[in-house]
């Protein structure tokens, strides 16, 4: 017993705090670092831009949005508790990227049926994946992993990585902004608020985290367990279906590799945001901090010229130092 | 029969009714050679499922063992052909880098999954820094060991059981191993009996780094040269591995056995699906499609042991 | 004192306080142990009994005061080697094996001189030997994965490892609670090497809630209350009614009993059945006894999974469930007092989807003061609390549903002995109002408040008893499948 | 007469469009040949990641199953050499082509990326003669064809002087990635007066540009069916000019018909050159035409080709 006890050392909480105590209490908000983070890495890439800050602003928050959808889906998932990942969002945004704009074939008019079939399409991949996890008993991560081959090649039979152009109503709405803030970030906004709603004031949050810290628990308490894990599975799934939706408008059609590089920014964003990869304690404001700075990161690096290699070894490096800095998980079970 | 006899005795089976599968497809597969070709680019794949059975063991999770056979395979290539005693230094290095990377998890408290992401773009930004683009050119040593052909039985096979056998010695029958077991089962009891957790948490990652780098320098043995993305794809292969092979997520339940036939059981599987010449299209899917079939299986045999709610 | 003068103590505590924040576990103990010498350990629940073993045994430090161990300097340090060092071994009150291992690997994890070549042969015939010189007639396959075993067989391959040699022998072995999932049987020979281990010159602290056995055994019976030490006699000094005194323990008052007799319930609405024949009416209090490990919780377990669904949550629950082993079946350890607390009424609290935090406050307060959950904040995590607070928030969180049938597995684990008669007469009051009531408990008094009992053994039902027969005697029987007890 | 051959393409990669199109042309070309029984079989497979250690075991269960040759399209050119050797030793005829093996006993049907990568800046010379600022976008990193084709563009930029690179971002050859990537790099750079690209990439860079609403400079595409045809929309509205250049998919039909010239016993040299497919302002309107929509420029090629290529290179 060398570590100190946490319950011990927790000190009560007091009221009518002093300003210095209510900082104290701000720096330990989990996702404070993920925008610190943001924040520095931003000023050292505006620090070397000739238009100021502004258009690297809007652009960040034009890439982050993608990140934040994905990111958003996946903290749900990862609130689950320990094991609990979704591997398949790469495949998921492919998929449903590939079926919207075939099926809508550049006709503006079909673009309601285009989202209704890409969110189905994340419909009907996350009922697969939890169909894997609870009746064949499949440990989640190895499950998303199978169900991600079987939908990249559904995606690749479908269309045979043909690029279909989409509606340019569509395009123009993914490529544009309103009174200056990009459309998709606004829809990211929007998502990002509706999570935080569900994670911080509905019951279906609440049952989740609860799941989360102690599935166990949760179920003696009569949380119905499954029906709350199906249908986290589900809206992780859904999102990534909307996200492959909004990148595939943006970026001029659906391409077989679009989402591959979500697989580890999903997760990245989540823990990086200060969700706990143990489980029970997410929150939605780091997603937005860590999605935006995963953007600059990179950004920054090329605006100094670092080469592939320096690039990732950095990106590595501060990853584990904004973890390590915010701390592991204090309560230990 | 009890759960451990089921636990190894399910891969086993499912290798032998693939292999079953594959002669009756494929008779040619079965001769000296047909085993080795079957069988000898498992065995890199052999050592790194082991290595992430080190990891699974003390119920953490490595997700960088892909880039960290990949920036093995990228210094064996390059500075232990050209300047041996800085290769093998620089990957010993990499070995202490592991142990260090156990330690700060312990230390801090950290979600191991998070810290080997993080390590995984630092091992594959050292290996893109080392080998810039793909090349360099195995030891001879190193090429002729893994190209020489036993009498009997063919290289692929000896080296399977090799693994299996020291990592079954280590794992499971010496002293050293069963404390690493326990550290997985109740580390608290551990503690308690006066062990370090942090000293042992850190001795399993510098096994797994060992195992890791002994993969990447097999790998490159049978490839004869390397690049910085060779083995990605080993980080995903490995923990499917070493679940196929009867390893659990949590509880110290591991088995060094098991997890050298669970990645051969891979390797074949996709030879199996590659003699069933289906199309292109859906090949890739076919391949998630048998992972789902053998773990199904093994789940619905374990099924037996009741429906209690996991704790 | 009763050391004799000229032997040195295995064991020697001086003013020893251990503090867990402001929770005093032990506050100014002063204790020696001299070899041969059986000392047993009695205080009521969270009086610090365990805490004293963990600081014995080098696993907690002192906060102040000072321990010697054997012929060395008292010091305010000590460690768990040291402790091995000095002779000392433990056998803890939850068990504390590796579940992945099997016995033979079990030794090693305590015996670190257990290396090099063979020694898996030599960890298996000492284990074995040691076995059954202790326990003569098992079966024991040291092989076996201790996961594979019975919690009684587990605690007997503790025991074993506990008293076997390797390197150095143990001079003093701590028993907490050892016999608490052991039948008669097994507990007779163990207590049988107690006595042979004292009388060859080795010290044995043994703490049990079962006093015959502390009796029975001990040569020097020490009471512990609230982190202190309170009475401390030689053997003959206590009889059965003494030691319960001075433990403080309410003595079985017959009010309970009384109250389950006077209230008629055979033609209420019968609202749980199992097919094992397990039946409750509608107000009625359901006991299950039986030793610890026989059932009883699987049996709670199958009726709170089989009364409520994985798939649809409900407003109005058939069962709420409160847990005994909290980490595992009912604490959210990031959560405030506030969440843990309203968890299953939350969906009579929601509008919507959403939860009305206003209500939701109002009922944890509310909750607060009729159970004394004693916080400044409800907002405080709930790891904060004491665990006795902390299982009055798994009492408020099952009660203040509207589900008519509760199950309580052994809901009163560390619950100090004022709010234990609270939540007595909440039951009593909520009963009476028509609320089922299924309750586990390890504690025979308050088995005895129950209307109705179900004796469990092995995983069945041995006996059920009504009324009148629902006695101390009664239950032991059925538990151990004697004709009458003592 | 090889009409009792058999022959399998082994494909690492089918994530892209360029791929996707590589094993139509393949599908078709051979299917037609099988049919007319000129091999007895030409079967296509793709492992399920761009890995080559997965290649290798591939390329090992085709020596297995007895195929006459083998065509390679490699995931990496020093990696698959062991299992290529094998396939040698084993009797069986190797043709690697687009992403080529090194070992000796293979055939190469290379495309020059250097000079693919040297081509771009020397038309961007030709353009601009006073230089200035180029953004280069990468592939993937520690891939040869990155490396090849950065190699040929650093030559290019030796040549000429008057230019510089100011930037280098790595698109992964994908257009999502690379239009991320040169957004996030934009801000921080000068005025750019052409853009260097890997393929795949164009129509991304354009998208990013677009939308920092600054100059469009000169952005040398890749042959994408959605790159022409911004192009083409582009000129139509400013007279925008640039070129685009890459190698068409259906270089996979000439591998197989190399691959059935050497099963025939025809003397083929090791080292076969296929130019790579280069869209001037002239021909866009002719190429666009006759690119399916959403794929890319592509050729298939005949015995004839085939034949051509071969005596080219005997001279
Ligand atoms: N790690 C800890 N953190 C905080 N408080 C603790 C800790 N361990 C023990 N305590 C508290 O110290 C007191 C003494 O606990 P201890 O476990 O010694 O009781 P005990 O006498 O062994 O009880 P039991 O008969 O239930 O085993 C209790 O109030 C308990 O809640
Ligand atoms: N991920 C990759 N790994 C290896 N080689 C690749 C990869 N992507 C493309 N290539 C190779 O790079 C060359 C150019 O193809 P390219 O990458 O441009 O297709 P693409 O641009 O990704 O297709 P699209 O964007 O239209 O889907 C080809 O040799 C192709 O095989
Ligand atoms: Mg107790
Ligand atoms: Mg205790």
């Amino acid at each position: 017993m060398t570590r100190p006890d946490s319950s011990a050392t927790h000190p009560p909480h007091r009221h009518g705090d002093t300003p210095v105590t209510s900082l104290l209490t701000f720096l330990r908000k989990p996702w404070l670092w993920a925008f610190i983070a943001a924040a520095v890495t931003f000023a050292a890439t505006a620090a070397v831009t000739q238009a100021g800050g502004f258009g690297l602003g809007m652009t960040a928050l034009t890439f982050a949005a993608f990140s934040v959808l994905v990111g958003i889906g996946q903290m749900f998932v990862i609130t689950l508790g320990p094991g609990n990942t979704d591997l398949s969002i790469p495949a998921t945004m492919t998929l449903a990227g590939t079926l919207a704009l075939k099926a809508m074939a550049g006709d503006p008019a079909l673009i309601p049926l285009g989202l209704a079939i890409a969110l189905a399409s994340g419909l009907g991949v996350g009922v697969l994946n939890y169909a894997l996890i609870r009746l064949l008993s499949i440990p989640p991560i190895i499950a998303t992993l199978s169900a991600s081959f079987l939908i990249q090649s559904a995606a690749i039979w479908s269309n045979r990585g043909l690029r279909v152009k989409p509606p340019q109503a569509l395009a123009d709405f993914a490529t544009g902004s309103a009174l200056g803030v990009p459309n998709v970030a606004v829809v990211a906004v929007v998502v990002a608020a509706l999570a935080w709603v569900v994670l911080e004031r509905a019951l279906a949050g609440r049952r989740v985290l609860a799941i989360g810290q102690n599935l166990r628990a949760a179920r003696l308490a009569g949380v119905p367990v499954d029906a709350v894990r199906f249908a986290t599975y589900v809206s992780c799934a859904v999102l990534a279906g909307l996200a492959g939706f909004l990148l595939a408008s943006f970026s001029g059609g659906a391409a077989l590799n679009m989402g591959q590089e979500y697989l580890l920014m999903s997760i990245a964003v989540v823990v990086i945001g200060g969700s706990s990869i143990a489980g029970g304690n997410s929150n939605v404001p780091g997603i937005w901090g860590a999605s935006l700075f995963m953007f600059l990161i990179v950004s920054m690096l090329n605006s100094y010229g670092a080469g592939a290699g320096v690039r990732m070894i950095l990106t590595g490096v501060i990853i584990i130092a904004i973890v390590a800095a915010a701390g592991g998980r204090k309560v230990s079970r | 029969m009890n759960r451990d006899q089921l636990r190894i005795l399910l891969p086993v089976v499912s290798l032998a009714v693939l292999l079953a599968a594959v002669f009756w497809l494929q008779p040619r597969a079965m001769s000296y050679l047909g085993l080795n070709l079957l069988f000898n680019l498992a065995v890199p794949i052999a050592l790194a499922t082991v290595a992430q059975m080190m990891i699974i063991m003390v119920n953490d999770l490595d997700l960088s063992i892909g880039t960290f056979v990949s920036f093995v395979a990228c210094v064996t290539a390059t500075l232990v052909q050209t300047d041996p005693l800085l290769g093998y230094l620089v990957l010993a290095a990499g070995i202490a880098g592991y142990a260090a990377v156990g330690a700060l998890i312990h230390l801090r408290n950290l979600p191991a999954i998070v810290v080997t992401l993080g390590m995984s773009f630092v091992w594959g930004g050292l290996a893109v820094l080392i080998l810039p683009s793909p090349g360099g050119a195995s030891p001879e040593w190193l090429r002729s060991l893994m190209t020489v052909k036993p009498p009997l039985v063919p290289m692929a096979i000896v080296a399977s059981v090799l693994i299996a056998v020291v990592s079954h010695l280590l794992i499971r029958r010496s002293s050293f191993g069963v404390v690493l077991r326990g550290v997985g089962g109740n580390p608290a009891s551990v503690e308690r009996a006066g062990w370090s957790v942090l000293k042992a948490r850190a001795a399993a990652y510098a096994l797994a780094g060992l195992f890791g780098t002994l993969s990447g320098m097999t790998l490159v043995g049978l490839t004869t040269a390397a690049d910085a993305n060779i083995a990605l794809r080993y980080t995903l292969l490995s923990i499917a591995g070493v679940i196929l092979g009867g390893g659990e997520f949590t509880g110290g339940r591991v088995s060094p056995v098991g997890a050298v036939i669970g990645a051969l059981t891979l390797a074949l599987a996709s030879s199996f699906l590659s003699f069933m010449r289906l199309s292109p299209d859906w090949q890739i899917g076919a391949q998630g499609g048998i992972l789902i079939l053998v773990l199904a299986v093994r789940l619905l045999v374990g099924r037996g042991r009741g429906r209690r709610l996991a704790a | 004192m009763t050391i004799p003068p000229d032997t040195t103590p295995v064991v020697a505590l001086e003013n020893a306080r251990k503090l867990f924040g402001a929770v005093r576990a032990l506050d100014g103990v002063t204790l020696a142990i001299a070899p041969g010498e059986c000392l047993g350990l009695v205080g009521h629940n969270g009086a610090g009994k365990s805490t004293l073993v963990n600081l014995v045994n080098g696993g907690l430090n002192l906060t102040e005061g000072t321990i010697r161990l054997g012929d060395g300097a008292p010091s305010p340090e000590t460690s768990i080697a040291a402790a091995r060092a000095g002779g000392v071994r433990c056998v803890f009150q939850e068990l504390s094996l590796c579940p992945n291992l099997t016995v033979t690997e079990n030794v090693r994890i305590p015996h670190r001189a257990l290396k090099g070549r063979g020694w898996r042969g030599r960890a298996r015939s000492i284990v074995a030997e040691k076995l059954a010189e202790i326990f003569p007639g098992h079966a024991i396959d040291p092989g076996a994965a201790v996961g594979a075993l019975s919690i009684a067989e587990r605690q007997m391959v503790e025991i074993a490892i506990a008293f076997s040699v390797f390197d150095e022998a143990p001079r003093l072995v701590i028993l907490d609670e050892p016999t608490s999932s052991l039948d008669a049987g097994l507990a007779e020979q163990l207590l049988s090497h107690v006595r042979r281990f004292c009388a060859a010159g080795g010290a044995i602290i043994f703490i049990s809630h079962m006093l015959g056995e502390i009796l029975d055994i001990a040569s020097r019976i020490v009471v512990m209350k609230d982190g202190r030490i309170t009475e401390e006699r030689a053997r003959g000094g206590f009889d059965r009614q003494g030691l319960v005194d001075a433990m403080g323990h309410v003595a079985a008052e017959g009010g309970g009993a009384a109250h389950a007799q006077a209230r008629d319930l055979a033609t209420a609405q019968i609202v749980i059945e199992t097919p094992d024949g397990l039946k409750a009416r509608r107000g009625e209090i359901v006991g299950l006894a039986g030793l610890g490990g026989h059932g009883q919780a699987e049996a709670l377990e199958q009726i709170c999974l089989g009364n409520s669904s994985s798939w649809r949550g409900t407003r109005s629950p058939k069962v709420a469930f409160v847990a005994g082993d909290r980490a595992r079946d009912g604490i959210f350890p990031v959560w405030s007092i506030l969440r843990n607390a309203t968890l299953s009424r939350l969906p009579a609290l929601t509008r919507r989807g959403l939860v009305d935090a206003g209500a939701e406050e109002e009922l944890a307060a509310d909750w607060r003061r009729r159970i004394g959950i004693r916080t400044d904040d409800l907002d405080n995590p709930i790891l904060s609390l004491s665990g006795g607070n902390q299982q009055k928030v798994l009492f408020a969180r099952a009660l203040a549903t509207s589900a008519p049938v509760v199950l309580m597995d052994d809901p009163m684990r560390g619950v100090d002995v004022g709010t234990k008669r609270d939540v007595y007469d909440m039951i009593r009051a909520e009963a009476a109002g028509g609320r089922t009531f299924i309750w586990y408990s390890t504690e025979t008094e308050e088995v005895c408040q129950c209307d109705r009992v179900y004796v469990f053994r092995l995983g069945r039902i041995a006996a059920e008893l009504t009324g009148a027969d629902i006695t101390e005697e009664n239950i032991l029987a059925a538990s151990f499948e004697m004709e009458a007890a003592e | 007469d090889t009409s009792g051959k058999s022959i399998a393409l082994s494909n690492n990669y089918a994530g892209n469009s360029w791929r996707q199109a590589m094993l139509e042309s393949w599908e078709t070309v051979t299917g037609k040949a099988v049919e007319d029984g000129i091999v007895s079989a030409a079967d296509a497979f793709t492992t399920a990641e761009n890995q080559a250690t997965e290649q290798a075991a591939q390329i090992q269960n085709m020596i297995l199953q007895g195929y006459d040759a083998i065509v390679i399209d490699a995931a990496s050119p020093t990696a698959l050499n062991g299992a290529v050797k094998e396939a040698c030793d084993a009797g069986i005829i190797v043709i690697s082509f687009d992403g080529i093996v090194t070992e000796p006993c293979a055939w190469r049907i290379a495309v020059d990326f250097r000079e693919m990568g040297r081509q771009q800046v020397e038309y961007l010379a030709s353009r601009l003669p006073g230089g200035g600022n180029l953004l280069e976008i990468r592939g993937l990193a520690g891939v040869f064809v990155d490396d090849e084709i950065h190699a040929g563009i650093a030559a290019g930029v030796q040549e000429h002087p008057d230019f510089k690179i100011s930037a280098a971002v790595n698109g992964d050859w994908a257009q999502d990635v690379a239009q991320k990537a040169v957004a996030g790099v934009l801000p921080s750079l000068p005025e750019i007066v052409g853009v260097v690209t890997q393929g795949g990439d164009g129509y991304g860079a354009a998208q990013a540009f677009a939308a920092s609403g600054r100059d469009m400079p000169i952005i040398v595409m890749g042959n994408r069916h959605d790159e022409l045809e911004w192009w083409k929309k582009a000129h139509e509205e400013n007279g925008y000019e640039t070129m685009s250049l890459s190698i068409a998919p259906g270089v996979s039909t000439l591998a197989f018909w190399v691959a059935q010239q050497v099963l025939d016993g025809a003397d083929v040299p090791k080292d076969l050159t296929v130019p790579f497919l280069k869209v001037t302002q002239g021909d866009l309107e002719e190429v666009l035409a006759s690119t399916q929509a959403g794929g890319v420029a592509n050729v298939d090629y005949t015995l004839d080709d085939a034949k051509a290529v071969i005596s080219d290179a005997a001279q």
